[in-house]
This record gives structure tokens, sequence and C-alpha cells, in this order.
């Protein structure tokens, strides 16, 4: 079974040191080559080559190195509940019991949250009417924002209180959103200097 | 299973032919490969479409061809096994890792290229507003200072004014419009594109142009043609004149001598093309010239004719009905003609 | 088998806290109406989704066909396209306008109801409970309600072909401003509103779709059934719906910024000084580039959104019928993976002539090129399954082939097209319809072809008529190529899309004859679809019974009663102790070993290693 | 023949992902919540990403400061930017707080706890609307906006700057700009409200019909543009807007109105479950994960709100 031995023998030192210096690299030249480019914003260019090929370096090297590209783990939730169908109501009622017994009253932190969102929202005004650049209130904004948003996800919707995993699950999307928003700045930017009115 | 190996050979047989008819095709039609590009980025784009097609051909006839091949070789046989080959690591890499590498270079090529034809467009370019509307082109010269009037929206009257050149503006006072194009050959002309009511697309085939037209919006392109109208009607000639055959398929053709019939009538005289069809006043589709038939009555078999050629404009993104007739003629002249057309051109300015 | 369904029924009795009560009233006294209509059963919905994607289809076909007619032969009088369309077409010649309509209605339907709906519908709602082992959706109700919601776009969809101005027809993408000026075109009218609200419908039901997909084969496996056990449908059906949940939101915002500028007088995607049949209109500051990027955030997940449900049976099928396992199985599924996520920042590669900054072109033309890669991993994974297999030729294993075979041709041109610098001359050219027609949609109408007949007897417990499928399938490719295949000639040279008629021009008239030789075959192909549709209505009445695993496939669904029961398996569903893809297992018997054989049983083919 | 081959097999590892386990352990019910939250909070982006794009392609995008600043029953004059949508929020950060205790309770199987704290929920969010209501029809409803319109505006070389529009919109370019109303009467008290409050920035001489204005010194065209938002109140609608571009007010109706329906449906489904809990339709269930996934939808308009807050109000 010439086959099976293919599958199985592991691949040899050298061709794992050739690809593992290849990539890097690679890396270089690709920027240099692209950066060579007339016209095109350089520094961007670079930035999306190293942000494609650092995940790339990642993939090819597990899986030279024989291992899974994927782990899906054990959960740090230890209370897992078996799945058996129509059993969902029984679930329920057992995982929300098993969480106000493992948990104290949360009461104090949802206060507390509130606290926060409220002292937040004023910082905010309070920044709005000072006299910083439109530059920096809008990294100030932004970033108040992005606090708002974690602490009402995480506590009033008990984001925390999820796996990781399922936490990371919501939030790798918003990857999507970013990229859509610097490609829709980009865009807006060239429009202005073509607008024709 | 009975009809495997027919299924197989079936198969194996259609696939071969398959890969045949697509290069049949090709060598009998050589016509129809990418035409010639006449200006100068367009001759870059073009070599970058064969490096791609040069790099993907290959893969194209070796993995059509490997899958027609494992059909014919392995049609089922109950007495025996297939193989139980679920992986291999190192093949997987090396036909993840090829084609990225291929691809890489692909796409850097690509960037120059496009960086080039996107960069902004020399000094000294000739300039031509272009402006869209449904469904006609409208284009503009500076005229002698260089600068264009203000134009406004309030202004267009399709039959009038179609662009809106707002006459109160000095500037505007030399602008020269037309409803066609003329550029001279050899130097840089900068397209500024704008429409008036949905979006077109500026599109010049043999040049390889292409830029939507949008409104609200200032696009452009600029090119650097190669080849004037006349010279390029003239290589056309040189290599499609011929004998042709007189059967329906004699169209877009310009007739090299005057063909009479028996009564003497000229049925197509020399320099006269060919139509497979016409429209009357009302933009009615009127059925073929009869050329044909009357050739054929008269008793020529093949006549002396040659392909006839004119740039074109067209519209190339949906902009209502009349998107499949927005078009508009652009000759390349030398730079003589060029400068004489340019001499005897009014300004609109004057008709006021 | 009226017995295992009331055994079964105290099993599914408290299944879903939504649909408790409901269960309780209904279960025991199923009507017609309430078995086959409103079922709230996963296999029903998907029958339901596939008959009415069928007739969209067929709709769907036809337009496609009057189309053909028109470019075949320009000013050719048929009267009985003139009897057929009245107005629109006096004197059997479709006018411009009907054209235009019959342009956008075609990829409208062919791309959402047939391809988006239909195969997503079907074969998420079939397959996904009965290959993951459980005993249906998570939210029965929630499924039902997004079939009807699918039924009710489909209907307003065709009923925007009996309006006055007739329907919809700026394209299937409707770019404004043509899509928001009913002055510019009669098409955007009421025509254009049915469409907006045809398609915002679809997206709710898309959506109630994709979470319930998404929320099932996360939550509701059987046993064993870990994700590196999982059938590769499963796998692309799971992504599928993940870019279906997390695209068409975006279209959502953009259709309703849209009606606003259609009839409320908003202006986001209608600049300044639009002047339309010397009229100045009054809008101010919007940007029809704006539009584009909404739509296509969508637009393209939405080209993975049909392809990789094809591409996921295909490899199932493939697997069962070259009895050998699918060649590098994880390796397919970070390609599908890959895929899913590029799709999402490629999308300004359908508008680098389109006035956008170039420098995303340049951004764009890295993205989009890399898809190029997961691809090709894919197909030479197909291609090696078939190395040294021992393929069985169901009507089923040949469209998977088929769909191979179109893949690679259509995927190879949209290298082509993918740089920016070539796209110039190419981009909406008839090369770009050769290009999608092939990769997009042909290639999943193979895989819908190929779903059908391996999971008909699964569906309707009757085996199709495999010579009638076998003559569909050579009478379909062929006419496919023909069709597709010479218009990349037209597109290099040129010849722009969505033209009403090539006679304008001397450059596209020389197309003439082509453009006659492609209509033909269309009218061939179309003609080739009466033997499936005979076939399939035949086969569901007077089929040969089908047998439990007809084609010994290793896959749940073949270990449910040949009569389908509510609740999948009469009994406990069964566990899963290995991958789905163990045909020809050295040491085996048999050539398959289903994935809930335990190792136990199976001793003298385990390996070291074994998924 | 091969020596892999070995009859006993070991077990596969298990772990949350190895099937018949809950993985993230989530009932479906409340997965199905999450999921739709997310793909609803694309809708959202989709609309704020739009007015971010069409905000940064404008050079004459109004500041917020200047268009929110009013106050219920504080007349026109009133200028406190932020004060009233900050109340807003407060009032919603109340009412996303009173949720979380309803959902607590609600875990706790404490029904009329439960049920009291959703009724002050509904209560914020009816309270949240009705702000919604009045700071729309104070939009719409200042000096009535046809009055307001100026039909062409041209700078001194005649150039047009603006077809129809309020003064607010006029572009300045250097230089002096002449404002060309399209009704005389109301030249006269705008042209006094321009004297008066125009300042050391500019000399203003008005006529019958225009009113010209020529910079002193350096003035930069957004002083020019704030002194006239300060000037004077307007309404707007979803396709005028005096304060600058109209896209400005249709963002804001249909961003805002999308909100404010996401609110109103929130609502509804709030007092259909409030009432389900009082009729302890829940009880017999066993738990109240329906006061729970109601509770996430209201959060989630609470989340959205922040992002509306951002974009809208804040970020100028």
């Amino acid at each position: 079974m010439e086959t099976q031995t293919l599958a199985h023998k592991p691949i040899p030192v050298y061709v794992k040191s050739i690809f593992s210096a290849l990539i890097p690299v690679l890396t270089l030249v690709l920027i240099t080559v692209t950066l060579s480019a007339k016209n095109v914003p350089g520094g961007t260019i670079a930035a999306l080559w190293i942000y494609l090929l650092i995940p790339a370096y990642y993939v090819v090297s597990r899986l030279l190195s024989g291992k899974q590209l994927l782990t899906f783990s054990h959960s740090n939730e230890s209370h897992s509940h078996e799945y058996v169908p129509g059993d969902e109501d029984r679930y329920i009622v057992q995982s929300i019991n098993h969480h106000l017994e493992h948990h104290e009253s949360p009461v104090k932190k949802f206060v507390k949250v509130f606290w926060i969102l409220l002292v937040v929202t004023l910082i905010e005004v309070g920044i709005a009417y000072s006299s910083l650049s439109k530059m920096t209130m809008a990294v100030l904004f932004m970033f108040f924002t992005i606090v708002k948003a974690i602490y009402i996800a995480g506590t009033f919707m008990h984001l925390k209180d999820e796996t990781k995993q399922f936490i990371w699950t919501l939030v790798l999307p918003v990857f999507f959103l970013i990229w859509f928003i610097f490609i829709l700045l980009t865009e807006s930017g060239y429009l202005l200097g073509h607008r024709l009115f | 299973m009975k009809n495997s190996r027919l299924n197989a050979t079936l198969f194996f047989v259609a696939g071969i032919a398959f890969l045949i008819l697509v290069f049949y095709a090709h060598f009998q039609n050589p016509q129809w490969y990418l035409p010639a590009a006449t200006s100068v980025h367009g001759l870059v784009t073009d070599h970058l479409f064969d490096i791609t097609m040069w790099i993907t051909l290959p893969v194209f006839v070796i993995t059509q061809g490997l899958l027609f091949l494992f059909v014919f070789l392995y049609p089922h046989r109950d007495d025996k096994k297939a193989d139980y080959y679920p992986n291999n690591h190192k093949l997987e890499l090396i036909w993840t890792i090829v084609p990225a590498i291929v691809l890489t270079w692909l796409i850097v090529q690509g960037l120059q290229t496009w960086a080039n034809i996107k960069s902004p467009a020399p000094a000294d370019a000739e300039v031509i507003e272009v402006t869209a509307e449904q469904f006609a082109w409208n284009f503009r010269w500076s005229g002698k200072d260089g600068k264009f009037g203000r134009n406004k929206p309030e202004l267009m009257k399709a039959s009038t004014n179609p662009i809106g050149i707002d006459f109160d503006d000095s500037l505007s006072h030399d602008d020269i419009t037309s409803k066609e194009i003329f550029i001279p050959v050899g130097k840089t002309v900068l397209f500024n594109i704008q429409a008036k009511d949905v979006i077109h697309s500026f599109y010049l085939p043999h040049f390889r142009v292409k830029m939507d037209a949008v409104p609200g919006m200032r696009t452009n392109f600029w090119m650097n043609p190669t080849m004037t109208s006349a010279d390029k009607k003239e290589d056309v000639k040189r290599t499609t004149k011929g004998l042709k055959e007189v059967d329906e398929r004699l169209y877009g053709q310009v007739s090299d001598e005057t063909y009479k019939d028996a009564n003497g009538n000229v049925i197509v005289e020399k320099g006269g093309i060919i139509k497979r069809a016409e429209r009357d006043q009302n933009g009615n589709l009127v059925k073929s010239t009869d050329v044909v038939l009357r050739l054929s009555k008269a008793g020529i078999k093949k006549i002396m004719a040659y392909h006839d050629f004119n740039y074109v404009l067209a519209c190339a993104e949906l902009c209502g009905l009349g998107h499949y007739k927005m078009r508009a003629a652009i000759t390349v002249v030398t730079q003589q003609e060029y400068d004489k057309w340019m001499s005897e051109q009014t300004p609109d300015f004057e008709y006021q | 088998m009226e017995t295992s369904t009331q055994t079964q029924s105290t099993a599914v009795h408290s299944h879903t806290n939504d649909v408790h009560i409901h269960e309780h009233e209904h279960h025991h006294h199923q009507s017609f109406i309430s078995k086959y209509i409103f079922s709230l059963d996963h296999k029903t919905i998907g029958k339901q989704y596939l008959i009415t994607a069928i007739f969209m289809a067929i709709v769907g076909m036809s337009l496609s066909l009057l189309m053909r007619a028109q470019l075949g032969w320009p000013g050719e009088q048929f009267s009985f396209i003139g009897k057929l369309l009245g107005k629109f077409a006096e004197g059997g010649i479709i006018k411009p306008e009907y054209y235009y309509a019959l342009v956008t209605l075609h990829g409208t339907i062919m791309v959402f109801f047939v391809l988006t709906g239909g195969l997503s519908g079907t074969f998420f709602n079939l397959l996904i409970p009965l290959q993951i082992g459980t005993r249906d959706m998570a939210s029965p109700l929630l499924n039902a309600l997004s079939y009807w919601f699918f039924f009710a776009s489909s209907c307003v969809m065709l009923s925007s072909f009996f309006v006055m101005a007739g329907p919809a027809s700026g394209g299937w993408t409707i770019y404004p401003p043509l899509s928001a000026l009913p002055e510019a075109t009669p098409g955007s009218g009421t025509g254009m509103t049915l469409w907006l609200v045809s398609m915002s419908l679809f997206i709710a039901s898309g959506l109630m779709g994709g979470i319930n997909y998404i929320s099932t084969v996360i939550n509701m496996r059987t046993k064993g059934m870990s994700l590196w056990k999982m059938p590769l449908t499963v796998w692309s059906f799971f992504i599928t719906a993940i870019l279906g949940v997390l695209s068409f939101p975006v279209l959502f915002s953009g259709a309703i910024m849209l009606v606003f500028d259609r009839s409320f007088g908003t202006s986001f995607f209608l600049p300044d000084g639009l002047v339309v049949a010397d009229k100045l209109l009054n809008h101010s500051g919007g940007s029809p580039i704006l539009w584009q990027h909404l739509f296509w955030f969508l637009g393209h997940p939405e080209v993975y959104i049909v392809l990789l449900p094809a591409m996921g049976m295909v490899s199932e099928i493939l697997s069962v019928n070259a009895r050998k396992p699918i060649f590098g199985y994880k390796a397919m599924v970070y390609a599908i993976m890959a895929i899913g996520f590029l799709s999402f920042i490629v999308w300004a590669h359908h508008m680098f002539q389109s006035g956008m900054n170039p420098f995303l072109g340049s951004v764009f033309v890295f993205t989009t090129l890399l898809i190029a890669i997961p691809s090709a991993v894919k197909t030479f994974n197909w291609l090696t399954t078939l190395y040294r297999s021992n393929i069985i030729f169901t009507p089923a294993m040949l469209y998977a082939l088929g769909f191979v075979s179109l893949f690679i041709t259509g995927g190879i041109t949209g290298i082509f097209l993918g740089n920016a610098a070539v796209d110039i001359q190419l981009h909406d050219t008839y090369f770009v319809v050769a290009h999608f027609h092939l990769v997009m949609g042909a290639a999943s109408f193979f895989g819908l072809f190929a779903g059908v007949y391996h999971w008909f007897p699964k569906m309707f417990s009757k085996m199709m008529n495999n010579t009638l499928g076998k003559w569909h399938f050579w009478l379909t490719i062929i006419s496919l190529y023909c069709v597709f295949f010479p218009m990349h000639y037209m597109g290099m040279a040129g010849v722009p899309r969505r033209y009403y008629a090539f006679t304008e021009y001397e450059w596209t008239s020389m197309f003439t004859d082509l453009n006659r030789f492609i209509s033909i075959w269309a009218l061939i192909g179309g003609a080739a679809q009466v033997l499936l549709i005979f076939n399939f209505f035949w086969s569901m009445f007077k089929g040969k019974p089908a047998t439990a695993n007809p084609w010994k496939a290793n896959t749940l669904e073949w270990t449910t009663p040949i009569k389908p029961v509510h609740g999948n398996w009469p009994g406990e569903i069964p566990e899963v102790h290995r991958w789905p893809y163990d045909y020809s297992k050295p040491g085996h018997e048999e050539d398959y070993i289903p994935q809930h054989i335990p190792y136990s049983e199976t001793g003298s083919s385990n390996r070291k290693g074994d998924y | 023949m091969d020596t892999t081959l070995s009859t006993s097999h070991a077990p596969a590892k298990t772990s949350v992902w190895s099937g018949g386990v809950r993985p993230f352990n989530i009932s479906y019910g409340k997965m199905m919540m999450w999921f739709f939250i997310l793909s609803d909070f694309f809708t959202f982006m989709g609309f704020l990403f739009a007015y971010t794009a069409l905000k940064s392609s404008h050079p004459d995008w109004p500041n917020p400061d200047y268009v929110f600043k009013g106050f219920p029953l504080m007349g026109h004059h009133f200028n406190a930017p932020l004060l009233f949508v900050g109340t807003m929020t407060f009032i919603l950060i109340v009412s996303s707080f009173t949720m979380v205790i309803a959902v607590d309770a609600g875990h706790r199987r404490d029904y009329k706890k439960t049920v009291k704290y959703m009724i002050l929920t509904i209560l914020g969010g009816a309270v949240f609307l009705s702000c919604q209501a009045w700071e729309w029809s104070h939009l719409i409803h200042g000096v009535k906006l046809s009055d307001t319109t100026v039909k062409m505006i041209k700078d001194t070389n005649g150039n047009m700057l603006r077809k129809e529009v309020p003064y607010a919109m006029v572009k300045l370019t250097d230089g002096i700009i002449t404002v060309t109303p399209h009704t005389a009467i109301l030249v006269k008290p705008l042209g006094e409200k321009i004297t008066e409050e125009a300042g050391k920035a500019f000399t203003v001489s008005t006529n019958a019909t225009d009113i010209t204005l020529t910079p002193i010194g350096n003035n930069k065209p957004s002083a020019w543009m704030e002194f006239f938002n300060e000037g004077m109140t307007f309404g707007s609608t979803l396709t005028h807007n005096p304060f600058g571009q109209p896209l400005f007010s249709s963002l804001f109706f249909l961003v805002t109105g999308f909100h404010g329906f996401h609110v109103f449906s929130g609502l509804v489904i709030l007092v259909i479950i409030a009432f389900n809990v009082y009729n302890k339709r829940y009880e017999s269930r066993g738990h109240y994960e329906m006061v729970e996934k109601a509770g996430l939808y209201w959060h989630f308009v609470d989340l959205v709100w922040v992002f509306v807050f951002t974009f809208f109000y804040l970020l100028k």
C-alpha cells in the first residue's frame, strides 16, 4: 500500500525549513516589488501583504508540522450538557440553575455598568463641548463607543458569560465591517475630489 | 454496472472532442482571438492577456484532460476496489503553493500595468470632455485658450445646448463641440468623462478604453492612439481582401470591384458596403438590402471584397432602451489633419 | 409506515419550545393542508422549495430563450412571441424595453430564486438535519416561515410581469440612477418597486433560513458527529449560511435607501445636476457608486452562496460514486472556509471600470486573484479523488463530473477578469457573460441537478429514470458548452453585454452567425430540460420504488426509513463513529462503511490515523 | 500486507465539538437570536457606513452641534448641543438596566418582579420613542422651508454655487459672495439678522434682492457656515435641510427612523412577553428564556443606539 505510506510519511526537515524560510523572503520581495509599482500608495499595499501573509505563514507552518489548522478545543466551561433532542426546556432550566448556583447576585454588577455607561456618555458630551481637534475627537468618540458597546454586550447581554469560542464567533465577522468602512472611506475621499457640482 | 465502459468511453470521446473543438474553433477563426489594440497601453494589457492565456491554457488542457482520462481509465468493475487514498499533505501543499506563486507574479504584473494606466495624464495631453446622455455622446474641446467654460445642468437642452454650456462665461466662447471624436495619432488624449442622467460607459473597444460615465462626478481615462483610421482601414483591407463566397455570410464587406447584373444595372459599386440589414427612418429593421440575392441571381459566385473597418465608441453599461445603439464615430487622424479640422470648427458661441 | 409515525410522535413532542403547543394541537390529525402545505417538517419544506424553484427555473429559462430568439434572429417576426407578449412584442418582435426586462428578470430569478432559494432552500432543509442526525431544524416554525416568505417574494416578482410598464429593466444589479428614475426607463416604475419589495421579502426569508441552518449545525449534531466528521455537503451549507447571514443585511440597507430615493424624494444614490429628458431633477448630493459598493458587498458573497452548496454536493457525490474517499478532506474544508472569507473582501472587482478610486482597483486585484488558490486546491482534490477510483455512472455522477469540467473552464476565465488591466477590455462584455454563466450559473445548476438525481430517492422514496437522466446530461452539457464557449470570443472582440441587437455596429455584427449558433443550441438545451421535468414528475408517481441505500453511501440520511417519517428516525438517532468517506477501505469486505458503524465492528480495516 | 492495520482502535478524543453536545453551551433559541442580532447589526452598519461615506465626500456637511441643540419647551433660541439627545441616551440606558434586572428576575422565576421591571422597561422605551417624536417634529417644524429657499447662489464672477438651496448651504469661495433669494420679502429680516450678527467677519450690504458679503481679513468658510447655522432655525425634512447637505437630514430620518422602528417592535415584543409572564405562560415551561431573548433584542437596540449616537450626534 504505497498510498498509505505516502499519506503518513513525515515531511522531511529540509522541505520544512525551505518553506519556512521562503515565506518571509517572499513577503519582503513582494513588498519591494509592489512598492515599485507606480502611483500605488505603498504603505497600504505593504500592510495588505503583511496582513495576508502572516496568516498564510501560520497556515503553512501548521500544516508542515503536521498539526491541524483549527483545533476545536475543549471548552473552558466544564458543564456542557449532552444534547438530547426534545430536551431543550430541561436543558435551559438546568443551565439557568447552574448559572444561579455559581454566580452571586449580578444586580450589583448591573448597577456598576449602568453608572459606567452614564459617565462615559457624559464624558462624550463633555468632549463634544471641548475645543479638541476634529481628529482627536473622532478617535476618542470611537474609543468610547467601543467601550460602551463592550459593556452593553458583555454585561447586559451576558456575552462575557458565554464561551470564548462563541464570543469570537460573534466578534470575528466585524472584521468584514472594518474592511468595508476602510474601502468606503478611501472611495469617498476620491469622490470628494471628483465631484462635478 | 453494465454500461460503465460505454459511459466512460463516451465521456472520454466527448472530452477529447471538446478539447479538439476548442482548438479547432480557434485556428479556424483566428480573427476571433483578441483583436490587436491600437493604443500604447492597449498593447500592454493585451500582452498581459497573452501571459494569462499562456499560463491558464496548459492548466485548462491538463486538468480537463486528466478529468476525462481518469473517467476513461476507472469505470466501475465489480472485481476491483478503488484505492483508499484519503490525503497527501505534500501534494496538497504543492498545489497550494505553486498556484500562489504563479498568481502572485500575475498580481504584480497586473498591479504595475494598472498603476501605469491609471497614473495622471501627461501635462501636454489633448483634453476632450465627454458628456454622455440617453442616448448620445457629446464632445467638447477647450479651443484656443486651453480652458473649458462652465456648464450648467439647468441650461442643458438636448436640441440646442446638450451639455449646458454657459455662454456668460467668457472661457466658453471658443469651446468647440462635436458629436463625433477626432483625435491626433501618436499624441496623448485625456478624456474627461461625465454623464447627465444615468451611468453610461465610455468604451473604445479597439483602444482598450473603458470607463463609466457617472452622473455627478468626473472620471477620466487617457490613452495614446497608435494608428490612424485610414491606416487601420488599409491594414484591415490588406489582411482581409480576397475572393468571398456569395452567400448569406457576405456582410460587413466592402466590394473591391463594381458588379452588375445581366441588364447592366449596378448591384454593388466598388467601395460599396454590403450590409446584412438596415434601419429605415423610423428605426425599424429592414431585411437585407438584397445585394446577396441579386448577386447570386446574376450568377456571380465569388466577389472580391474586404472587411470594412471603423473605430467606434459604444456604451458598455446598461443605460436604458437605447443602450445598444448609443454609438459615436471616432476618427484618428494625423496631426496636420487634426489641426486642419480644428481650425475649421466654429465655436458654438458664434451660433448664439 | 403509519405506525412508525405514531411511535415517533412521542419522541418529537417537546422538540422545541416555540412550536411546542402547536405540535400538541396538530400532530395527531394531520390533514392534507397541515401535512403538505403548512408543514413544519424540514423534508416537506425542502420539497416545497424545490418545486417552487423548478417553476421559477422554467420561467427564468423561458426568459433567456426569448432573449436568445431576439439575439439569434434580430428583427425576425415570431408570431407566437407576439401572441405571448402582446404589446411588448408587437408584430412578433420583442421591444427593447421588454428585452431589458427579460435580461433583468432572467438574472434575478436565476440567481436569487433558483440558485439561492432553490438550491439552498431545498438541500439545506433536506440534508442538514438528515446528515448531521437530528430530528428537525432548530426552529421548524421559522423554517416554514422562511419558505412562505420565499413563496411570497416569488409571487411578487412574477406579478411584476403584469404591470402596465413592464417589469424592472435595470439589470439584476439595478444600478441607480437608472433604477431610481422612472423618467429614465419604463421599467423603473412600478416594476422596480415590485422588484425591491420582492427582494426585501427574499432577504427576510434568507435570514430566517440562515440563522436556522447555522444554529442547527452548531447545536444539534448527533453524538459523535464532530465537525471533522461532517460530510462536505454540510460544511459547505454551513459556510454558505454564514455568508448569507452576513451579506444579505447590507443589501437590505441599500435596498431600503433605494426605495427612499425612488419613492420619498431622497437622493442617497442620486447626485446633483441630473438632467433627464431636458428636465433638471431636484436631487442633490448622492453617489451612484455607493450603491454599487453596497450591492456588491452582498453581490460577491452571493456568487459563492450559489456555488458553495453545489461544490459540497458535488464533492459528496463524486466520492460516493467513485467509491473512493474524497481526497484531502480537510484541505477541502479549509478551501471552503478560505473562499467564504475571501468572498467578503473582493467585491469591488465588479467595479474596476466604474469610476471608483483606481487605488481600490489595485487592492481588489490582489484579493480577487487569491481566490484562485483555494479554487485550484478544490479542483486538484476532485481530480485526485477520481484517480484510481471505481466510477459508477449514475446521472448524479455525470453531473458531478460535468460540474468539475464547467468549474475549470469558467474558473480559469476568472483569472483574466480579476486582473483590472485586462478587465478594461473584458468588463461588461460577453466574456463576463460566458465566465459567470459557466462557473456560477451552469456549474451551480449542475450541482442542483446532481443533487436532485442523487437525493430524489430520499425525497420521494422513488428512483428516477437513469436513461432519461443520462440523455438529459449529455444534451445539457453539450448545449451549455456550445452556448457559452463561443461567447468568450465575442467578449474578446469587445461585444458588450445587455445589447438588444448587434446589428448596429460592424464590429459586433460579424458575430451574427455565431449568435444564431448560440441561440440554436440554447433552444436545444432548453428543450432538453423537458426530459428532467418529465423524469422528475413521472418518477415521483411512477418511478421504481427506492431501496434504503441505493447508492451505497456512508452518510446518515441513508439510515432513515425509505418512507420518510416525521422526526426522521423511528427510534434512536444513530451515533456517528467515523468520517463519511470510508469507501473501498482495505480490509473491509464491502466497499463502503457507513458513518454509524463503530470501529469495533470493522476491526480488520481499522488503521492508525483514521478520521 | 499492511503494518498499520490494527484491530483495536483508540476511541476518538471527545470535545464539546464532537457532537451530541451544545458546543457553545447555549440553547439554539438564544443562539438564533444572537445570529439575528449579528445580521441586523450589519444592516445598521450598512446605513451608518453609507452615512460616513456620504459625509466624507461632502465639504458642506452640517455640524451636528448646530442641528441638535434644542430642548423641549425651551424655544427656538435655546442652544445646548447634545443635551436632549444625551437625555434620550440616558433614558435608553435606564430602560436597558431595568430590562437586565427583569431578565435576572426571570432566571429566578420571580414572575412579579419580572413583570414589574418589564413594565418599567416598556415605559422607558415609550418615553424614548416620545423623545424621538419630539426631536423629529422639532426638526421638521421650524421656519417653513419654502420661505427660505434661495433659487440660485452665485459668487461675484457669476459662478453658480448651488441651485435652490437655503442660505446656510452657500459654499464660500475666496472673495465676495452674492446671495440672491427668490423672494425679496425675506431679505429684510434676514438681512437685518445678518448685519446684526455677522460681527466683524464680513461687511454686509443689502438691497431689495441681494445680500452681498465681503469677508474681512482671512475669514475661513467654516466660520461663515457656522455663523449662518447659529443665526437661524429652519425645519428639515427627509429631502430638505437648511443646515447643509440635504443628505444629512435624509439619513437622519432614515436611520433614526429605522432605529425607532426597532424600538417600537421591541416594545411590541416586550408587551406580549410581559403579558405572557403575567399569565404565567412561561411558568409551565419551567424557565423564562423568552424574557431573556426579548432582553437580548432590547439591549441590541440600545447597543445600536450607541453607534447611532456616535455617528450622528458626536462625530463632526
